[in-house]
C-alpha cells in the first residue's frame, strides 16, 4: 500500500470526521440534558452555512477584505444569529411537549426540519450556492508529485473542532454552568427544587449547540465551497450516527465517534469500494453497538433489580 | 375562562413580532445571489406582520382553547357494542368505502391506495413501536423488502402477486428477526441508530447491486391478476383481459380499483388483528416488555422471542404493504426506501396516538391526503406539512387519539 | 412563507378566473412537470420558465386554434412515486391537453407510462436516459395487410408513441464523450465516476460502453459517489492513486462542482469531462469559483442562446431578468412543438395523432426545424463539447469536428 | 420436611468486591424463611441469584420438584462445552448473552421488587394476565378468530385474576392502570402477580416497606396465607423486625455476604453474632 495514499486517506478521514464530530456535539449536549433526538439539528446546520454566505457577501459589500477579519466576523455573526435561532425553536417547537412521552418531541423536530429546510428554499432559492475561496495554502508531504497534504482550512476543521470539544468539556466538568447541566441532566426535578431554573439550562444548552452548529457551518462551508438547502439531512444522519457511535451524552464520544466514522467512510472508500462505504459505515455501527449497546465512551446502563 | 390583559397580550404580540424579524432578516432579506446578494426587505416585514397577527389573535383566544388537554390516562371501558355489530358495521364501512371506485377518478384511487398503504405501515410499525415499544427508525427496510421481493420475485421466479403476499410477508419477517437480534440488548435511541442503519443499508444494497435489482433504475413490477383475469389492456401475463371477459370497455382505472378493493379488505383484516392483538396474549407481553422488561422476565416471558416476534410481525405486515406500493406503482427502485419514508410512518404513529389503531387510521389519512390537497399551494406545501406536524404535536402530545386500554369483564357477572 | 404571499394570492385568483376560462372550453392546458422541491429543483425551474415563457408568447401571438394555452405547475420532486401521482393527476383531475417535463429520468420512466395508457401527448426536454423513449411492451404492427380504412388508420396511429424528447439520448451524449476522450484528449487511463443514478449511471455506462468500442482499455476507475454529499476526498484520493489522466463524471453539477473542485485542491490535473447534468450557472457557484471550473469540459445539445432562430427569445428572457440557461430553450422549445403539432391537426387531445403529425412534419423552433424518429427521440440531435472558460461561461470547444 | 431450595456454597463476586461469600442455605417446603441482616448485606443480591438475575459465579442453586432436581445456575447458561451438542451449545450462547432468568421463573420461582415493578400504564387485571401468560393459548390463529379453546383459556385467567383480585381486595379498581394504585395497594398486587405464575417459591424484596402499620398487619396476614391456603413456600427479605418475628418459620441472617446465623426466630433473636452485627442500628 502506498504510504502517501493511505496518508491522504487518513487526512481525508480526519477532516470529513471533525465535521461530524463537530455537529455531532449538537446532537450529544441536547441528548444528554433532555433525553430526545434533536433531528433539526442538521437544519440549524444548513442554516448555518446560508448565513455565512450572506454574512460574507454583506461585508464584503462594505468593503472588508481581510479573509481572517471576514472569517471572524461571519463566525460571530453566525453564532449570535443560530443560537437564537436554535434557543427559538426550544421555546416553541419542544417545550410545550416536555411532559409528553419521548416521542412527540421526535416528531416535533422532525416537523421543525421541513419548515427549516423549505423555508430556506423558499426564501433563498432551490439552486446551489457557494461562498467564494478565502482561505489558500496547503501544507504538503513528499516529491513534486507524489505527496500527500493538508489544507490550511482542513487543519483549522480540525483544530478548532477538537478544541471546541475540549473547551465544552470543561465547561461541562468545571464551572457553575456546567455544574447546573449535568445537576438538570440526573434529575430535572430535584435540580428545580435545588433552584436551578431547568428551563433556562435547557435553553442554553440549545443555544450552545446550535453555536457549534453555526461553527461548524462556517468551517465547513468555507472548506467545501458549496451547499444547499437539502446538507442538513445529509450530513445530520451521519453526525447522528457518530454522536451514537460514540456514546451519546459524552462531548469526548461525539468527537470520537466523529472522526471514527470519517476514517472508516474514508479508507473505505479509498481502499475497497466508495459504492459501499455507507454501508461499511453503518455496518460498523451495528457491529460496535452489538459489543457496547452504550456506544465507545458512553456510561453502560446499569440493569438495577 | 380566564382571558389574559390585551396589553400583555399586545406586549408578547409585538415581542414574538420583533424575534421574527431579527430571524428572517439575514434569510428572506438578503437574497444570495452568485457570491453577491440581493435586497427584499419587504420579505421580513410581512412574515413579522403576521406573526404579530396571529399571535395577537391567539392571545385573545381564551387560553384553554390553545393548552393541550389531554389526561395521562383514558380509563379502559366496556365495549359498547357486540361482537356481530361490530362485524356488520365493518361490512358496510367496507362495502361503503368499496363503491368509492364508482365514483373516483383514477388520481384520486391512486392517492387512496397510497393512504390504505401508509395505513398498513403505520399499522405494522404500531406494533413494533407503539406496542413493543422499540423505536424503529429503519421501518422502510422491510418496505422495500416486500416491493423488491414481489418484482425480483416476479422478474426471476415467476411469482404472481397472490403468491407474493404471503412470501413477502414471511421475507420481511425474517428480515425483521435478522434485525431484531443485534439490537436485542440496546435500548431506546440506540435502538433508534441501528434500526435507521439498517434500513439504510437495505436501500445502499438495492442501490448499489445493479446485477441483481437493476440498481437506480428499478424493476418493473407486474400488475396483479385475479384468477386469470388481468386487468390491461392486452394480456402480458398469459390470463384473459378482465374488460373481454365481461364485456366491458377498458379503462385503465380498472387495475387502480382492483388492487385498492384488495388493499382495502386486506387493510380491514389487518386492523381487525391488530385490534385483537392488544387483548391477546401476545400483544399483552409486547406491551409488558414495553413498560418493564426485568418485571417480564421474573414472570417466566421470553424477552428475546417477544421482541423478536414483534419485530417479525410489524416488518411482515410492512412486508405487505411492499406488495401493494410495487403493484400499484408498477415499478420500484431505491429512492421510494427513503430515510424520509421511515419518519413519516413513524409520525403517522405518534400522531395518531402510539398504540392506537384508528389514530393511526387518522393519521395516515392526514399525512397522506394532505400533500395532495395542498398541490394547489405548490411551493408551500412541505412548508404547511411541517407546521402542522408541530402544530398536532403540540396541541395533543399522546396523539390524535388515545387509545382505551381493554376492558375485562368478570366474568359471570 | 409570506414572502411570496401576493404572489400566491394572485395565483389563486388566476385559478378561480382560469377555472371560469375553462368551463367556456376556451382553453388548453399543458402540464409542466419537473422536481420543484428537493435538490434538482434549479432543473425544474428552468423548465418551469421556459414553458412558461413559450406559452406566453404563444398565446400573446393569438393562441393556438383561437384557444389559450395555460400552463399547469405540477412537483414531482424527482421521486418516482411522486411522478406517478402527479401524472396521474395532471391526465385525469387536471385533465391537461399534453405535458411539457419531467426532468430526471428515473421519474421520467414511471410517469411515462401513465401518459402512454392515457394517450396523452408528453415531450421531455430533459430526460436523456435511453430507456425513457424505449418501451419494452411496443411492437411495431403491420398495418398494410388490414382492408378496413378506419381499422387501418388506427394500426397506424399505434404504432407512433406519445413519449417525445426534445433533448438527445445517453447513447448519444456518451458517443460523442468517449469520440473527444480518445481523439481529441488522446487519454491513456480514464476514470469514470457516477452519481448513482439513473441518469448518472446511464450516462456513465454509455460513455464507458463506446470506449471499449474505440479500443481503450477499461477504465482504471469505475465508482459512484453519493448524492447530496460534499466530500468527495476519499475518492479523489482513489483517482489520483490510479494515475487516471481523464475524469468522466456520470451526474449532476451539485456534485460535479466539490468533486472538480476537490480534485484540483488535492493538485490532480486530471481533465475533468461531464456531461449535460453540469449545464448550470450553479455548477460554478457549486465548485467554488472559475478557477476551478476552468477547462472543464461538458456535452450538451447545441447552446440554443447562439442559435439564430433563437436569437428574440434569449433576449426577451434576459430583459424579464432571466438567463435562460439549461434546458429553459429545451422547454421552450417542447411546448412550441406541442402548439404547432395542435395547429397542424386541430386536434388537441389525441396523443398519437399530435405525436404522428410531429414525426411528419417536424416542428419549426427556437432550435431551428426539428425532426422526430416514430420513437419520439430526435433524429439529428448532435452533442456538442464545450469547455468552461475564465469567465465562468462556457462555449463550444474549437476543436476539429469529429 | 423437605428442602425446596438448597443453596450450595453461592459465592458471587463484582470486581474485587465479595458479595455472596459461600452462602449455604436450605428452605424448607410450604415454610416462610426470613433473610435479614443490615443494609448491604447481601440481601437483594442472594434473591438475584436465586431468582437468575445474576449468576452465582460458583455453587448451585438447586430447587426440589417433585422427584427431580433443578439447578437453576446451570439454567442461565454457562461455559460451552463441545461434549454436550451444537444445539445446546447454542441455547448456552443465546441465554449467555441475553439471560436466562425466564427458565428461572417458569421452574417455579417468582418474585417481587423492592422498587415495586408493576406495568403501570396497564391495567391491574392485565398485570395478572401477562403473569399466566404461559398457561393461555398463545396460538395466534386461534386468538385472531376467538376460537372455542381461546375463550376457555382467557375466560380461565380472568377467572383466575379476579380470584386474586378479590384475595388482595382490588376486585373494584380491576379495570384502572396499575400505576394509578396507591402505593400499599401496589405491593399487594405486585404479590398476586408473582402468585399467578404458579410458583412453588415466592421471594418477597422488603414486601413491607413504605407500609403503615395498617397495611403492614394485611401483608402478615396475606403472606401466611400464601403459605397455609396455596401451599407456597415464601422466602422473604424484610427489616420490619415485627413481622419478620411474627410471620417466619425460619430465619437467615446475613452480614458482608456471608450467612452468620440461621434458625428459628427464638434461637436467631438470641444469637450474639447477630446482636453484634445490628448493634446501634437495632436491637429487637
Amino acid at each position: 500500500m502506498d504510504f502517501y495514499v493511505l496518508g491522504q486517506q487518513i487526512v481525508n478521514g480526519l477532516v470529513l470526521g471533525s465535521t461530524y464530530g463537530l455537529i455531532a456535539v449538537g446532537y450529544t449536549m441536547v441528548y444528554g440534558i433532555i433525553g430526545m433526538i434533536n433531528f433539526a439539528h442538521g437544519e440549524v446546520y444548513m442554516v448555518s452555512a446560508y448565513l455565512t454566505a450572506i454574512g460574507l457577501a454583506v461585508l464584503a459589500y462594505f468593503g472588508i477584505s481581510n479573509p481572517w477579519l471576514l472569517i471572524g466576523l461571519t463566525m460571530v455573526f453566525a453564532i449570535v444569529f443560530t443560537s437564537l435561532l436554535g434557543v427559538t425553536i426550544e421555546r416553541l417547537a419542544y417545550r410545550p411537549l416536555r411532559r409528553a412521552n419521548r416521542l412527540a418531541p421526535l416528531i416535533s423536530a422532525i416537523g421543525v426540519s421541513l419548515i427549516l429546510q423549505n423555508y430556506v428554499q423558499l426564501s433563498q432559492g432551490a439552486k446551489n450556492q457557494g461562498v467564494p475561496t478565502l482561505v489558500e495554502g496547503v501544507f504538503r508531504m513528499g516529491s513534486e508529485d507524489h505527496f500527500f497534504q493538508i489544507t490550511y482550512m482542513q487543519m483549522v476543521i480540525i483544530i478548532v473542532a477538537i478544541l471546541a470539544m475540549a473547551i465544552l468539556n470543561f465547561v461541562v466538568q468545571h464551572t457553575a454552568l456546567g455544574r447546573a447541566c449535568r445537576a438538570t441532566q440526573q434529575d430535572r426535578q430535584m435540580a428545580q427544587i435545588l433552584g436551578i431554573d431547568t428551563d433556562k439550562v435547557i435553553a442554553l444548552v440549545f443555544g450552545i449547540g446550535a453555536a457549534l452548529a453555526a461553527v461548524a457551518g462556517v468551517l465547513i462551508t468555507l472548506n467545501y465551497g458549496s451547499f444547499d438547502f437539502f446538507v442538513g439531512f445529509v450530513t445530520g444522519v451521519k453526525a447522528f450516527t457518530a454522536a451514537v457511535l460514540g456514546g451519546i451524552g459524552s462531548l469526548p464520544g461525539a468527537m470520537l465517534g466523529g472522526i471514527l466514522l470519517g476514517l472508516a467512510e474514508s479508507l473505505f472508500a479509498g481502499f475497497v469500494s466508495s459504492d459501499y462505504k455507507d454501508v461499511f459505515a453503518f455496518a460498523l455501527l451495528v457491529g460496535i453497538l452489538i459489543f457496547r449497546p452504550s456506544g465507545l465512551l458512553g456510561k453502560p446502563t446499569v440493569e438495577k433489580v | 375562562m380566564s382571558r389574559r390583559p390585551v396589553s400583555r397580550t399586545m406586549l408578547l404580540s409585538l415581542f414574538a413580532a420583533l424575534i421574527t424579524l431579527i430571524l428572517t432578516g439575514p434569510l428572506s432579506g438578503l437574497v444570495l445571489n452568485g457570491y453577491d446578494f440581493t435586497t427584499r426587505f419587504a420579505a421580513p416585514l410581512q412574515i413579522a406582520a403576521m406573526v404579530l397577527i396571529l399571535r395577537f389573535i391567539a392571545g385573545l383566544l381564551p387560553a384553554s382553547w390553545l393548552a393541550p388537554k389531554q389526561k395521562h390516562e383514558v380509563e379502559p371501558r366496556a365495549p359498547r357494542f357486540k361482537t356481530y355489530q361490530l362485524v356488520l358495521g365493518g361490512l358496510v364501512l367496507y362495502l361503503a368505502l368499496a363503491s368509492l371506485v364508482l365514483f373516483a377518478s383514477k388520481y384520486w384511487l391512486a392517492v387512496g391506495i397510497m393512504a390504505l398503504i401508509y395505513v398498513l405501515l403505520g399499522l405494522g410499525l404500531n406494533v413494533v413501536v407503539g406496542f413493543a415499544g422499540l423505536l424503529d427508525l429503519g421501518f422502510v427496510g422491510f418496505y422495500a423488502v416486500g416491493a423488491y421481493g414481489y418484482a425480483l420475485g416476479h422478474q426471476y421466479l415467476g411469482l404472481g402477486f397472490w403468491a407474493a403476499i404471503p412470501l413477502a410477508a414471511l421475507l420481511a419477517g425474517m428480515f425483521g428477526m435478522i434485525l431484531g437480534f443485534p439490537v436485542l440488548r440496546m435500548h431506546g435511541d440506540y435502538l433508534a441508530i441501528v434500526t435507521l442503519g439498517f434500513g439504510e443499508i437495505i436501500r445502499l444494497v438495492l442501490n448499489n447491486w445493479m446485477a441483481f435489482t437493476g440498481g437506480p433504475n428499478g424493476v418493473d413490477a407486474p400488475a396483479p391478476t385475479f384468477f386469470g383475469w388481468e386487468f390491461k389492456a392486452n394480456v402480458t401475463q398469459g390470463g384473459v383481459p378482465f374488460h373481454e371477459v365481461w364485456g366491458l370497455e377498458y379503462s385503465s382505472g380498472m387495475l387502480d380499483a382492483f388492487i385498492f378493493l384488495v388493499l382495502l379488505a386486506v387493510v380491514g383484516l389487518t386492523l381487525y388483528a391488530v385490534s385483537r392483538l392488544r387483548g391477546m396474549p401476545i400483544g399483552r407481553a409486547w406491551e409488558a416488555l414495553r413498560e418493564d422488561e426485568i418485571a417480564c422476565r421474573s414472570l417466566g416471558l421470553n424477552h428475546v422471542w417477544t421482541k423478536l416476534s414483534a419485530f417479525a410481525m410489524g416488518a411482515s405486515i410492512g412486508g405487505v404493504a411492499g406488495v401493494f406500493f410495487a403493484a400499484s406503482q408498477g415499478f420500484v427502485s431505491p429512492i421510494s426506501f427513503s430515510f424520509f419514508e421511515s419518519a413519516l410512518v413513524l409520525a403517522i404513529v405518534v400522531l395518531g396516538g402510539l398504540g392506537s389503531v384508528y389514530g393511526v387510521i387518522l393519521a395516515a389519512l392526514f399525512l397522506t391526503l394532505m400533500p395532495e390537497v395542498l398541490r394547489e399551494f405548490a411551493d408551500y406545501r412541505i412548508l404547511i406539512f411541517g407546521f402542522a406536524m408541530v402544530l398536532i404535536m403540540i396541541w395533543r402530545p399522546r396523539g390524535i387519539i388515545q387509545q382505551r386500554r381493554p376492558f375485562f369483564k368478570r366474568a359471570g357477572s | 412563507m409570506l414572502t411570496r404571499f401576493p404572489r400566491l394570492a394572485l395565483s389563486i385568483a388566476l385559478v378561480s378566473w382560469s377555472a371560469l376560462g375553462h368551463a367556456a372550453g376556451k382553453e388548453i392546458l399543458i402540464g409542466v412537470a419537473g422536481p420543484h422541491t428537493g435538490s434538482s429543483a434549479p432543473f425544474g425551474l428552468q423548465l418551469w420558465k421556459g414553458a412558461e415563457k413559450a406559452i406566453e408568447d404563444i398565446n400573446k401571438a393569438g393562441g393556438v386554434n383561437g384557444s389559450m394555452l395555460r400552463a399547469v405547475k405540477a412537483d414531482d420532486a424527482c421521486l418516482p412515486a411522486q411522478a406517478k401521482s402527479v401524472a396521474n393527476k395532471l391526465v385525469n383531475t387536471d385533465k391537461v391537453n399534453a405535458v411539457v417535463g419531467h426532468f430526471c429520468s428515473s421519474s421520467t420512466i414511471p410517469a411515462a407510462g401513465i401518459y402512454r395508457e392515457n394517450n396523452v401527448l408528453m415531450i421531455t426536454p430533459a430526460s436523456t436516459n435511453p430507456r425513457v423513449t424505449e418501451d419494452e411492451n411496443y411492437k411495431a404492427k403491420d398495418c398494410k395487410a388490414i382492408t378496413d380504412k378506419a381499422k387501418q388508420e388506427q394500426c397506424e396511429l399505434s404504432n407512433y408513441s406519445v413519449i417525445m424528447r426534445t433533448c438527445g439520448r445517453d447513447d448519444q451524449q456518451g458517443v460523442e464523450a468517449a469520440n473527444f476522450i480518445v481523439k481529441e484528449l488522446k487519454a491513456k487511463s480514464v476514470a469514470v465516476i457516477h452519481d448513482k443514478d439513473t441518469y448518472g449511471q446511464g450516462l456513465a455506462d454509455a460513455m464507458r460502453a463506446h470506449l471499449k468500442i474505440l479500443g481503450q482499455k477499461d477504465p482504471v476507475l469505475y465508482e459512484g459517489l453519493t448524492r447530496g454529499e460534499k466530500d468527495f476526498n476519499a475518492i479523489v484520493t482513489k483517482i489520483k492513486a490510479a494515475k487516471a489522466d481523464v475524469v468522466y463524471f456520470g451526474g449532476l453539477y451539485a456534485e460535479a462542482g466539490p468533486l472538480l473542485r476537490q480534485m484540483r485542491e488535492q493538485g490532480l490535473k486530471a481533465s475533468f469531462i461531464s456531461g449535460d447534468g453540469i449545464v448550470s450557472n450553479d455548477f460554478l457557484s457549486a465548485a467554488g469559483g472559475v478557477k476551478f471550473v476552468e477547462g472543464a469540459f461538458m456535452t450538451f445539445g447545441a447552446d440554443l442562446r447562439n442559435v439564430p432562430t433563437g436569437k428574440a427569445v434569449v433576449e426577451s428572457f434576459r430583459k424579464s431578468g432571466y438567463e435562460p440557461e439549461g434546458y429553459t430553450l429545451y422547454s421552450y422549445t417542447a411546448v412550441q412543438a406541442i402548439a404547432a403539432a395542435m395547429k397542424g391537426t386541430g386536434e388537441i387531445q389525441d396523443g398519437r395523432k399530435l405525436s404522428k403529425w410531429l414525426v411528419e412534419n417536424g416542428a419549426d423552433t427556437v432550435m431551428g426545424k426539428i425532426n422526430w424518429s416514430p420513437k419520439g427521440d430526435l433524429v439529428k440531435s448532435a452533442y456538442v463539447m464545450y469547455v468552461w472558460d475564465k469567465a465562468g461561461k462556457y462555449a463550444e470547444t474549437q476543436a476539429k469536428k469529429l | 420436611m423437605t428442602s425446596l431450595l438448597k443453596l450450595e456454597a453461592i459465592s458471587l463476586r463484582f470486581g474485587g468486591i465479595i458479595a455472596l461469600n459461600k452462602v449455604s442455605l436450605a428452605v424448607a417446603e410450604n415454610s416462610i424463611t426470613a433473610i435479614i441482616g443490615p443494609n448491604g448485606a447481601g440481601k437483594t443480591t442472594l434473591f438475584n441469584c436465586i431468582t437468575g438475575f445474576y449468576r452465582a459465579q460458583e455453587g448451585r442453586i438447586l430447587l426440589q420438584k417433585e422427584q427431580k432436581q433443578t439447578d437453576l445456575v446451570a439454567l442461565l447458561g454457562g461455559s460451552i462445552k463441545f461434549s454436550e451438542g451444537p444445539l445446546k451449545g447454542l441455547r448456552k450462547f443465546i441465554y449467555g448473552l441475553f439471560g436466562g432468568t425466564h427458565l428461572v421463573a417458569r421452574s417455579g420461582v417468582a418474585r417481587t421488587f423492592q422498587n415495586i415493578r408493576l406495568f403501570a400504564e396497564m391495567t391491574v387485571v392485565e398485570n395478572l394476565l401477562i403473569a399466566q401468560h404461559r398457561q393461555l393459548n398463545r396460538n395466534l390463529l386461534a386468538g385472531f378468530l376467538n376460537l372455542p379453546g381461546y375463550r376457555k383459556s382467557e375466560a380461565r385467567a380472568l377467572a383466575k385474576a379476579y380470584e386474586w383480585l378479590d384475595i388482595i381486595g382490588l376486585g373494584a379498581l380491576a379495570n384502572s392502570p396499575a400505576g394509578a394504585l396507591s402505593y400499599g395497594n401496589q405491593r399487594r398486587l405486585e404479590i398476586a402477580r408473582a402468585m399467578c405464575i404458579n410458583p412453588r417459591l415466592i421471594c418477597l424484596d422488603e414486601p413491607a416497606a413504605g407500609l403503615n402499620p395498617r397495611e403492614t398487619d394485611e401483608l402478615s396476614v396475606l403472606i401466611k396465607r400464601l403459605r397455609d391456603e396455596f401451599h407456597v413456600t415464601v422466602l422473604v427479605i424484610e427489616h420490619d423486625m415485627s413481622l419478620v418475628m411474627s410471620i417466619s418459620d425460619h430465619i437467615v441472617v446475613l452480614n458482608y455476604g456471608e450467612v452468620i446465623a440461621k434458625g428459628s426466630p427464638k434461637e436467631v433473636q438470641a444469637d450474639p453474632r447477630v446482636l453484634a452485627a445490628y448493634l446501634g442500628t437495632d436491637e429487637e
